[in-house]
């Protein structure tokens, strides 16, 4: 874990980006992990099935956050409906390295927010797929 | 990083103390010596303890209470002796110690069975904001059904109780729930105020010993605590055994929680009756092995003395006061009392803007175990305005090297972060 | 009277399985075997399950879900890994899968959530007359709670079910509560045909199957139950840990038991919402150690083969039915059917005026372990007209040695009572 | 446990003395030993504070049905109060042995209800005291 943390996530971790919230979002989600208590919340704005913008907002672990804000990167321009087809090796291209079992739910509470988002009702964890 | 295995300059009681744990000895997967400083979420267990669930499986497993063999002889005796056992350790007769879970199920089964069967509408339960989940949420449950109201009495930027509404708020009040420490900071509460008090308001006061039992001396008959509710394995004993001590003519007045086999007077198919307390509270066929092992864990606590503990982990918190200061002008704040007297061996912190999770999961490569994130105290969180602390928690077994491992994984953290 | 501690003929798989029990190896105190023959109350250890605790002790022991380092990880996967194999021991999902203490606690919790949300004055409740206290007294409490009444599928006098006004007692009925098998006289419910028929009335069934996991194949989805409750120390794992299966969609309805650390979502200090099933279940600290060596427990069952359990216990009822009718003309009488087929390796008898605990107490000096007693059915013995009975039940590592002994103490008994 | 039940034992359990009912009893209690099921009624008559005459009535093991019945020899013309303050010793000279400790209810289930006839109310177990 300890290679986990490169310059790139604690970037992310830092100077998150798409952070913050959208004027007016077509679709938006929230959670938190109830094991730590890091919340997550997307926000997105969606034309003709098309992701155009996306911001999220939380606080939580360099894990999370960063994989939330590497998500938001990933998602642009993407179909919704791809979006909600995400598995977790979406996010585990993007941090790169591998992250302890107990861990994962912290890299994946970005994505689950963000399928939740995409389908309308609360997704399951990416990770117990 | 290389640590050495033990410091030179061990003390020779803790030296011993340290040797009676397995678990102690094992390097982790990194090859780090384990330094385990989260004992307030669990403890780790010392050998006779692990022996006696052996001995108990090897040589003597029988149900009880009705078994004429042997065995079955045997193993009633032991399973009653510990009951013995743990009553002598809070000063309880031992017809008021009832075998449960876990504190968090004792807390429970007062509320389903006193609560229920005492609290009306308008009636108020008194909690304080320090309060773990397991000492908030059956309470809260309970004013659902029951139509009580929750006050809490407030706690003060550094996590102490403030009393100074405490008449008015404990008018009315048929019940208080208060923690004997809390976990997240390790605060003492001021249970010789408060009971009297709550008593002369003609309240039932319900300690929360789940932190308590396992650093303090516990005299139940000297706090006059009505119920007192502790862990096993929070205190070297096994985990799925815990006890709910209560005074036994409320234990008397009180109706079962579980209803089954072995709680029983006698049974027809359209009634029952019930055996006395603490058999009433006991339902189906108990936790026989870890009752008798968390006895065994209450012989090994005497043994070493709750005063040695007590003073042990005063001066370790003391010690870490001081190695934690080194990072202060990095960024390191730490939350709760700054006086070891005013606490039990919790201190929880944060170091600069390293998430407590980043911070465990670094510490974790260095074999140092602290917990990170709310510790069942979301709403003492949200009050505090923290996410998340990180907590180390330090118990008999831990010994000065291992704060300085602690202080040498912060370092760590402090690289990988640059903080 | 000498004992040979192995028959000539012993067949070598159950020879292994015998060499797997520490405690069957150990003399009593007077030297003799162990002959134990009352796994119907709790089950006898492989070294294995023993060896689960130890290493889970030695090896990793932290608490579990939250701690991010290395044992905590370890003790998290461990625990939730058991829940699967107690998932696929019974053909069940893994979030169907509750923990508990035992089949006792399991079908408290199903009356205090379920059957206080979903009962009404005037529905019934229908049980059997067959059932354990731990199955029949949780629902005269939930009864009396509601003002729902109790009704009961009669037995007739050789235990077995009479259904032949299912249709009737199912009428206007909620919930059915049924042992799978009885600890008494062994007999097997007809769950094949009562549970469509419930299910056709609009009742839920909840299986009491303390006797029925241990020694039968369960599928729950065959079965088509919505609660199957049972304890693990009855099937080789350890005193302390159960298992209630629920099915998902009424585990979801259904508002939490105990409520505390564990099994929230999200908590203030006056509201809380709560974790999906099963940890909305599991409030506090589990039984961690215990919850793994019962999935250990299962791993041996699995590998020992249920299907050889059935036809070795069966094959021992019989032999056992042969040796005992010997004792018939001096008195002795066996309640129960008489088909090894129908049961499940449990024999109630009587020997002429002998008292059963005088006739346990005897066979105890020859290390033969029978039950004396009511077998927490006190109003099935009422019904009978017997105040008591003997009770022999066997399980994988018994023997046919084991039945010889338990003629032998018969003998001694026969002596000692002049009968 | 085997060299427990002796003839005189034996005897007592086949043939109890005093057992039965009284015409018109003054005194009586009974209760069972709830790990086994077994009842024992004791039920007397008292003159002056003294025992004039006693009966049992009960089911059980020989140990319990052998211990009442000895007993009711026993307090024949003794007081009250005396009854009242029998120790388990009492019993113990009677059935004559070692007891193991299971039994123990078995053997104290006929004093203890004694105890409760003679207090007027239900009396601890012996061997607890
Ligand atoms: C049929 C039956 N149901 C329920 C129980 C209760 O099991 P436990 O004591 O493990 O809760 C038993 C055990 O004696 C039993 O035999
Ligand atoms: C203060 C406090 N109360 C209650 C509990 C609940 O203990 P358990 O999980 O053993 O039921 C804990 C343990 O985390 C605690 O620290």
């Amino acid at each position: 874990m300890d290679d986990f943390y490169r310059d790139y996530i604690l970037d992310h971790y830092r100077n998150p980006r798409n952070f913050g919230h959208l004027e007016k979002p077509d679709v938006e989600a929230e959670d938190l992990n109830p094991l730590c208590g890091d919340t997550i919340r997307m926000e997105l704005n969606v034309e003709g099935g098309v992701v155009r913008d996306v911001k999220f907002f939380g606080k939580g672990c360099a894990i999370s956050q960063a994989s939330a804000s590497m998500l938001t990167e990933t998602i642009k321009g993407m179909k919704l409906e791809d979006v909600a087809k995400l598995s977790k090796d979406a996010v585990l291209e993007n941090v790169g390295i591998g992250i302890s079992p107990t861990r994962m739910k912290c890299a994946m509470l970005g994505l689950r927010v963000l399928k939740s988002a995409a389908i309308g009702r609360l997704a399951s964890w990416p990770d117990e797929e | 990083m290389t640590q050495t295995l033990r410091t030179p300059a061990l003390d020779p009681k803790l030296a011993r103390i340290i040797a009676d744990f397995p678990i102690l000895a094992r390097p982790t997967s990194r090859g780090k010596r384990l330094v385990y400083l989260d004992s307030a979420a669990t403890s780790q267990k010392p050998r006779a303890v692990i022996q006696a669930l052996v001995d108990y499986y090897e040589q003597y497993n029988a149900n009880i209470h009705r078994g004429v063999y042997e065995i079955a002889e045997r193993a009633t005796a032991e399973f009653e002796a510990a009951r013995g056992k743990l009553a002598r350790f809070i000063n309880a007769d031992m017809h008021e110690i009832i075998w449960v879970r876990n504190a968090t199920e004792a807390i429970n089964l007062v509320a389903y069975t006193w609560g229920s069967t005492n609290l009306r509408a308008g009636d108020a339960i008194l909690l304080t904001e320090l309060e773990h989940h397991s000492d908030l949420v059956p309470w809260q449950a309970l004013a659902q059904r029951t139509g009580a109201q929750l006050r809490f009495i407030p706690a003060d930027e550094r996590g102490v109780l403030v009393l100074d509404d405490l008449d008015a708020l404990l008018d009315g009040c048929k019940l208080v729930a208060i923690g004997h420490v809390s976990n997240t900071l390790g605060t003492i509460a001021p249970l010789d105020a408060v009971i009297p008090r709550a008593h002369a308001a003609g309240a039932v006061v319900v300690v929360d010993g789940a932190q308590g039992a396992p650093h303090l001396r516990v005299d139940v008959k000297a706090l006059d605590a009505d119920f007192y509710a502790f862990s096993g394995h929070k205190m070297l004993g096994p985990t799925g055994i815990g006890v709910l001590y209560g005074k036994r003519a409320l234990l008397q007045a009180m109706p079962p929680f579980d209803y089954g086999g072995d709680m029983i007077h006698r049974v027809e198919y359209r009634d029952a009756t019930f055996a006395e307390p603490p058999w009433k509270f006991e339902a189906g066929t108990s936790n026989i092995a870890d009752a008798i092992a968390f006895g065994v864990a209450t012989d090994y606590l005497e043994n070493v003395g709750m005063d040695w503990i007590r003073e042990h982990e005063r001066a370790l918190t003391a010690y870490a006061f001081e190695r934690l200061s080194e990072f202060e002008p990095r960024g390191l704040a730490i939350y709760g009392p700054r006086d070891p007297a005013a606490t039990s061996g919790v201190i929880s912190f944060n170091f600069a803007d390293v998430h407590p999770h980043d911070l465990a999961s670094i510490l974790d490569t260095e074999g140092v175990c602290i917990r990170a994130g709310h510790h069942c105290t979301m709403p003492l969180m949200n009050k505090m305005g923290w996410s998340a602390t990180a907590r180390a928690s330090f118990y008999l077994y831990n010994s000065e090297a291992d704060v300085d491992a602690l202080a040498a994984g912060l370092e760590k953290a402090s690289k990988v972060f640059k903080v």
